[in-house]
């Protein structure tokens, strides 16, 4: 039975969305201090403000991260979340679970702590949400002997890296995402569980530009597929489509009565390069002027795919705000080819690359797109070995203010005032 | 067996990674994958991928409200085992997949979960609205302005029809973020809800010397709003700092790093709608969201004028824009003065930039439009 | 007879287009002083370098403006330039002459200076190029007494104003740029005369959104013409065009063949704001959508004229790239009047506006555009008087750092913390 | 009567501004201000202007070096007597106009002006290339990279096709300026050559205390490289300044500000070429000019580098631009890592900004084109 009275939350079990209220109130039935969760989140309702302390460092034994640290500052009204810590579980790539995995680990959570969770985090974590500080060693026990499962990542580390579901279930990944990200993870636990970088790092994969794992937007490594020949284009169903038997956009849009499909106004008049024109009922493209935007693939689903030989983009330094406003990635490398085969030792030396620069330069808490920011994008290139070119920038410098080395110019830095004096009278 | 406290460090495992993603994959993603050829959205939350092989995945995609208890996950493990060969996952916004490989075995599962009440909405797909990305709030962290899972309940609710439909000109996702931290992807979204605070920290003395270190309070501030300053606690005088107010945009990044700075504040915190953000490549590049209204207030448990500020701002897109014109796309195509005049949001000096690369956002040209906003 | 042998020069006398060589040597037969400055540039050309010392303060009593000093750093070798300061005389609006008053002004300049000039200078004046520093009062005496003529602006002054000719010559022009050109030099010769700004400030008036007077990239204060209803449309002459019975803009293109004239191709979709399309044979425009960019009336100038009720948009705060790299005017008033009738003391109250202003807070040798940077659009618009209007900006702000005053915020700044405390735990 | 040195205040008129324009204008034009209807280029650098009246105004227009003697001038104006009753004009871009009132008279007037050898270029009007803005350079100012009428001249002679003729997609405006303070509207160009220097100032100390006040020297760079020091002259230390190499971008502001401080070289200076400005609002709103070609050596007296480079960036245009398309407006729809493969220019790093509003030119997307700088 409720422990408090929560008026206000109960205005959230109404409505069709489903309502994590009523879902805490479930489960408090099988945990009773979740009805502190529920107190304390009413109380933080009628006062509209957060009733967490400032942080709070807790962990397991030699990991420096996986767990935030949280306490209630109202703990003696609800005592069943005056330790509400966090416990981050890296999740398998791609997010799919067998129902027997996630029952056990759901079992261990019942278990050591609220048994509320968020599945999943912003970065992509098993989030489980609140346990007591004296609960987090014997879980994290049991979650590596029982379930062989670790920790993900938190604190001025590696944080857990993170894929769309590519190959698996998508006709367009570039390359096997889930692949690259469990792999990665697994080459780099150390950097995941042992914060030695200047601040967090994060690393996405999308298998295509589409970027369904937003890794252009909130990662400081993105890894996001591409190709370099040219789209697979099937002119019969290219047909089939203008004569309106194939659903444009895989059915995307079929909710609303948008005419019938015109390939002249969905698809060429759409394509950002304008690479695209009908030859007859043949449908052209210029693809040394595409960019792979995927727009006339996502509409013609079963005509166009992405060609053959794939690889990925490599783009650098996207982040939130804090503090210079926000940074999409950079791209940095247009074309890689990513594969297991290779043990992905080549996205290896560009990760390595950047790390060993950032970790010498980067200050605390700069993120590496900020260190890119400070120390401009042209060092940036060339710390990395990389040779400039165009693809790197939107368009070439508009104010002139180039820097030279002493030894491009002819005759160096060094002049003689005098010398010059004795030609130029002051 | 397990933990003795007595004993930390026995046999202790560490550094083992997630299992392998293969052991969860359901059988016909295993058997397929690499191979899929294409996919259609056959109604409102059900895909369906062809493979190579003839085979068919059909997924049936689910809401959920992202905070979710362990009961509610046996519950969909029940689901996957009574339908789907025992697997389930989850996307990239936190909606739950069902898969079967067979169409015959679509509707079961939709009837299966039609009859559980409101827990398993099928919908978030194609052109429509997906699932709020969103982060703690008041659930759990120590710097909202605002809540997370009660605003998103509310938006969702007001919503639900776009999010069991695909009538929109293009998807549209909307995210939420308790802070200017932006946990989640409020940053490029096309419609983004946004905790702001709006007063500067204050200073609590009497702690400040054991919590913070001070030469990293003051170079937290992007503005160099703080300053060290000393301060009299319990009759002795302590080096502290200061704030200058009138320098404060109200980041938090002081209270990030020292928790002697409190800034949260039940009439300061509130919530700043910013539109137009997008992540995918698709036609045109990235985009971040643009902030078009600078605070609302924190009306718990329903947020009504944030839920009436989306619902307007979406409903308007959807009826202006083209077809797969993301709202970026659509505000940026009339012009943003438009959007302005077609949203009848006013327009406030608030949304003119005055940050470190500003003058990229100035009107340099002569081009634009009359509206409502020219007198 | 030559003075100093000019082998580099002289190559430049080679070639079609006006040489300025040959020209000099011209002018040379009449003022000998002319030789040395071939002789001089040549020097230079040998040497690759200026020989012109840095600057020089001269000018005429009671004027900070108008002269800009020179002094040749090899007087010995080349007397005839050893002073060779610039006088600025401020050019008539539009830059029409008299053959009257060019003679008249020439003869003044042949006998005081060196009988070089530019016509005319980047900002506007006729550039009389090259005289003693002797000759400089008695040139300006000549120039207001025997020509009714004046100096333009050097220093940290208004700059002599410029226009595009407009309705004087262009079928175009919003509003009369020559007038108001004019009214205002006229109104502020003691700004132009005597600098009293932080640094320099330019005023240019162009008639259309063609800006042919550069005013949007070359002025602190510009007017450019517009309009506020209607594009005027002559449909009988739409169909001129259509017919390939006139050519397209205006005969611009006639030197290639670019095919016959496609007005779906050169017009509706060029337009920007895609507000055009034909119904039948007669052109739509959408006004409401349309941003006055010009393109369509360039392209069919007897078909479109710009709207009939007319007036320009000011925009502000260009200059070159030092130091903060170059900027574009911004849009500030969207429409105002620019009308004689009145004296044009709506514009002239925007100016001192904005000079009330920028005098109290630029700093030195800060141009206006570089004050409002430091300062921030938002502070500018409210110094400035006006409502923020969306038309300020290309696009609403991405970062979320938004100031909010004290007053704006209910119950203020001040909060006590111990009353915080009370509620909320450390 | 004239000046008086002994009495210099005497008489003195001041304040009194340029005559009304009124008073030259040709009557043609004096008769139909404000009342044109239309204008058609008849001809390259043949404009005529209909008017309401149905009177027509007929316009030559001539190319002119800017730098002009005043024997040049009273030609001008023996033409402009013969044919155009007294009257004549000069452009925004320093090219004289001839103006009649009827077509009769325009023949004439180009046979006369053909008559005088090189001096008087019809030219300059529609899809060509009209007069080069500039600036002083060697002939005039103090802080030049590289001359200016010299390069101008040669750039045009090669040009001189496209002046006299309207072939190209769209106007194209070539612009040169001496040194960074931009002068001409190099910054806003189709085409903008620009002097640069490439060494750091020299300091003169023998002169320093004199001629500088050394707060504003220091404040003057943009960068911070120029900072306090002591030197010892005629052994007497005084007061100087100093250069941190290292941080120097070769601005030339120190020394417009500090008189001792020269930075001009030989080696050191040379030209940048920059492409892709505009002014107008036509189409699109006004761009700026990139860095292209960071350097190219001062080779007076033709400077074939430059010409060659200017040529074949114009010449590379007029072969792919559609019609209207300015050379930015091209540069942009293909991409401009296509305009550095299609020019065949090799991308240096210095095309890569790292000023101010720098991250606003990263590219934050994947959408690129292959070309031949990707190996
Ligand atoms: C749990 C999570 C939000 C959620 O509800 O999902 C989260 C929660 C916190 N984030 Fe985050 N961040 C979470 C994903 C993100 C993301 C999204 C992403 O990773 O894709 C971002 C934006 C992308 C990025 O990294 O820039 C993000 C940007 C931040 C920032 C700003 C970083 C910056 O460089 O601007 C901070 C501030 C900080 O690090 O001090 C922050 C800090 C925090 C802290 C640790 C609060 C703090 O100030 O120390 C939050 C703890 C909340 C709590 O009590 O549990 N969090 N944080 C997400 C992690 C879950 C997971 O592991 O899966
Ligand atoms: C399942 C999921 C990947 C995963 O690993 O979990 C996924 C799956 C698909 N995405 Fe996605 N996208 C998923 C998140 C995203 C994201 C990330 C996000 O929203 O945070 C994006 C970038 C969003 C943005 O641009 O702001 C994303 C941008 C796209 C696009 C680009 C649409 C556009 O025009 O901009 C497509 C193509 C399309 O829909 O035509 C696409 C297409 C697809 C396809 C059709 C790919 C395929 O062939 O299977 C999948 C079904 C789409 C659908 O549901 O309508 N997916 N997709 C994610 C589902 C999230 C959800 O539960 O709603
Ligand atoms: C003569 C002229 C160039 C020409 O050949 O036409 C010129 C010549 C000089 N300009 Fe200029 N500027 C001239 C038009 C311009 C323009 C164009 C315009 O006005 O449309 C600009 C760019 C627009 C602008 O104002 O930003 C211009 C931007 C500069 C600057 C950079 C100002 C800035 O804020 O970035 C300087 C540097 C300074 O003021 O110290 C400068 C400084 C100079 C000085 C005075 C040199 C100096 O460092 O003190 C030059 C004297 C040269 C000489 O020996 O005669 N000049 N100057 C132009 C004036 C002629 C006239 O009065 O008609
Ligand atoms: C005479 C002059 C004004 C003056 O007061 O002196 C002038 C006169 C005309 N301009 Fe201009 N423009 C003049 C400088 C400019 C400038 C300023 C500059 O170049 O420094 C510009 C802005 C340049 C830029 O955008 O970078 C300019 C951008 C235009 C445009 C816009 C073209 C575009 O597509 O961007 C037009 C419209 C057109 O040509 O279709 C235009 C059109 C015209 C028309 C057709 C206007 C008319 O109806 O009479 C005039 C004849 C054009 C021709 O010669 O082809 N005029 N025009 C200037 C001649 C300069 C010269 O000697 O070559
Ligand atoms: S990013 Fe591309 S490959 Fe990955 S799921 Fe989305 S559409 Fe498929
Ligand atoms: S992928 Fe994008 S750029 Fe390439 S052809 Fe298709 S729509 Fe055009
Ligand atoms: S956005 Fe801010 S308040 Fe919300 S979870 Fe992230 S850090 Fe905490
Ligand atoms: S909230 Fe941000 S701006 Fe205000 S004092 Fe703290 S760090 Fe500075
Ligand atoms: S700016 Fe407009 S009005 Fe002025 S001359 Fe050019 S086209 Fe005509
Ligand atoms: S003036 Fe420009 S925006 Fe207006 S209709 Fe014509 S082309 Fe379109
Ligand atoms: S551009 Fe530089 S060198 Fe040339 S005239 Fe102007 S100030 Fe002098
Ligand atoms: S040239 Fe410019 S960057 Fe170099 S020292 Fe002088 S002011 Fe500074």
């Amino acid at each position: 039975m409720a422990k408090h009275d929560t008026p206000l939350l109960d205005e959230l079990e109404k409505g069709p969305w489903p309502s994590f209220v009523t879902d805490i109130k479930r489960q408090a039935e099988k945990n009773p201090d979740c009805w502190d969760i529920l107190g304390q989140v009413e109380l933080s309702y009628k006062d509209k403000i957060t009733h967490w302390k400032h942080g709070g460092i807790v962990g397991v034994f030699g990991y420096g991260g996986g767990i935030v640290g949280r306490y209630s500052d109202v703990p003696a009204q609800f005592p069943g979340v005056e330790h509400f810590h966090t416990v981050r579980v890296n999740q398998p790539a791609s997010k799919y679970y067998s129902t027997e995995n996630l029952r056990a680990l759901m079992a261990l959570w019942d278990k050591h702590g609220s048994g509320m969770t968020n599945m999943h985090g912003s970065t992509g974590d098993i989030i489980l949400l609140g346990c007591r500080t004296e609960a987090l060693e014997p879980f994290f026990y049991d979650l590596t002997h029982e379930m062989g499962q670790d920790l993900g990542g938190s604190g001025s580390n590696l944080r857990t890296p993170a894929n769309c579901l590519g190959q698996s279930r998508c006709e367009w990944a570039c390359y096997d995402t889930e692949e690259a990200c469990h792999h990665l993870t697994m080459h780099y636990q150390d950097e995941i569980h042992r914060p030695a970088f200047p601040y967090k790092f994060k690393f996405k994969f999308s298998g295509c530009a589409n970027d369904c794992v937003a890794a252009l937007a909130r990662s400081d490594f993105a890894v996001i597929g591409t190709w370099r020949d040219n789209i697979r284009i099937d002119q019969a169903a290219v047909k089939e489509y203008i004569a309106g038997n194939i659903a444009s956009n895989g059915g995307a849009h079929s909710g609303k009565d948008w005419g019938a499909f015109d390939i002249q106004k969905e698809v060429i008049n759409l394509c950002p390069t304008e690479c695209m024109w009908m030859e007859g009922d043949e449908l052209k493209i210029d693809d040394s002027e595409c960019t792979r935007c995927m727009h006339c693939i996502n509409v013609m689903p079963r005509a166009l795919r992405p060609g053959a030989e794939q690889g990925a983009s490599i783009c650098m330094g996207a982040k939130a705000p804090i503090l210079d406003g926000a940074q999409f990635a950079t791209l940095i490398i247009p074309f890689i080819k990513v594969s297991a085969d290779n043990e992905f030792e080549n996205v290896i030396e560009i990760i390595e690359n950047v790390w060993d620069w950032w970790m010498e330069v980067g200050k605390n808490r700069e993120r590496v797109g900020e260190t890119m920011q400070r120390v401009g994008l042209p060092t940036f290139i060339k710390v990395m070995g990389l040779d400039p070119i165009p693809q790197h920038v939107k368009e070439p410098r508009s104010n002139p203010y180039v820097f030279w080395d002493e030894e491009e110019v002819e005759g160096g830095f060094e002049r003689d005032v005098d010398e010059f004096r004795a030609r130029h009278a002051a | 067996m397990g933990y003795d406290p007595a004993n930390p460090m026995a046999d202790r495992i560490t550094d083992i990674g997630p299992p392998h993603y293969s052991k969860f994959h359901p059988p016909v993603v295993a058997k397929n994958k690499g191979k899929w050829l294409w996919h259609e959205i056959t109604q409102p939350g059900v895909l369906v991928h062809k493979a190579e092989s003839g085979d068919e995945c059909w997924t049936v995609r689910v809401g959920a409200a992202r905070l979710i208890s362990t009961e509610l996950i046996y519950e969909m493990c029940d689901i996957a085992d009574a339908h789907c060969d025992g697997f389930l996952r989850f996307t990239t916004r936190n909606n739950v997949e069902f898969m079967v490989d067979d169409k015959a075995k679509v509707q079961p599962l939709l009837d299966d979960l039609a009859s559980r009440g409101n827990k398993f909405p099928v919908g978030g797909t194609g052109a429509g609205v997906t699932n709020i990305v969103h982060t703690q709030g008041w659930v759990h962290c120590h710097t909202p302005a605002t809540d997370a899972s009660g605003v998103v309940k509310a938006v969702m609710d007001e919503l639900f029809d776009y999010f069991t439909s695909m009538k929109l000109p293009a998807q549209v996702r909307i995210a939420l973020a308790c802070c200017l931290n932006m946990c989640g992807a409020v940053h490029a979204s096309d419609i983004a809800i946004l905790g702001v605070h709006r007063k500067p920290p204050m200073i609590d003395h009497s702690r400040i010397t054991g919590v913070c270190e001070l030469p990293l309070a003051i170079s937290a501030c992007p503005l160099g709003a703080v300053k060290p300053a000393k301060a009299t606690v319990d009759g002795k005088e302590i080096k502290t700092v200061k704030v200058n107010n009138e320098r404060c945009m109200f980041c938090g990044n002081c209270y990030t790093m020292c928790p002697a700075m409190p800034l949260a504040d039940p009439d300061g915190d509130g919530i700043a709608i910013l539109v137009g953000g997008k992540v995918s490549n698709a036609r045109s590049a990235p985009k971040f969201s643009k902030l078009v209204i600078p605070f609302l207030p924190n009306t718990p448990p329903r947020w009504p004028e944030t839920v009436a500020a989306v619902k307007n701002i979406l409903e308007t897109y959807a009826g202006d824009a083209k077809k797969y014109e993301r709202i970026g796309e659509w505000a940026e195509r009339i012009g943003w003065e438009k959007f302005f005049e077609k949203c009848n949001i006013p327009f406030t000096i608030k949304s003119v930039d005055d940050y470190r690369l500003a003058y990229d956002t100035w009107r340099t040209t002569t081009q634009f439009k009359y509206t409502n906003a020219i007198k």
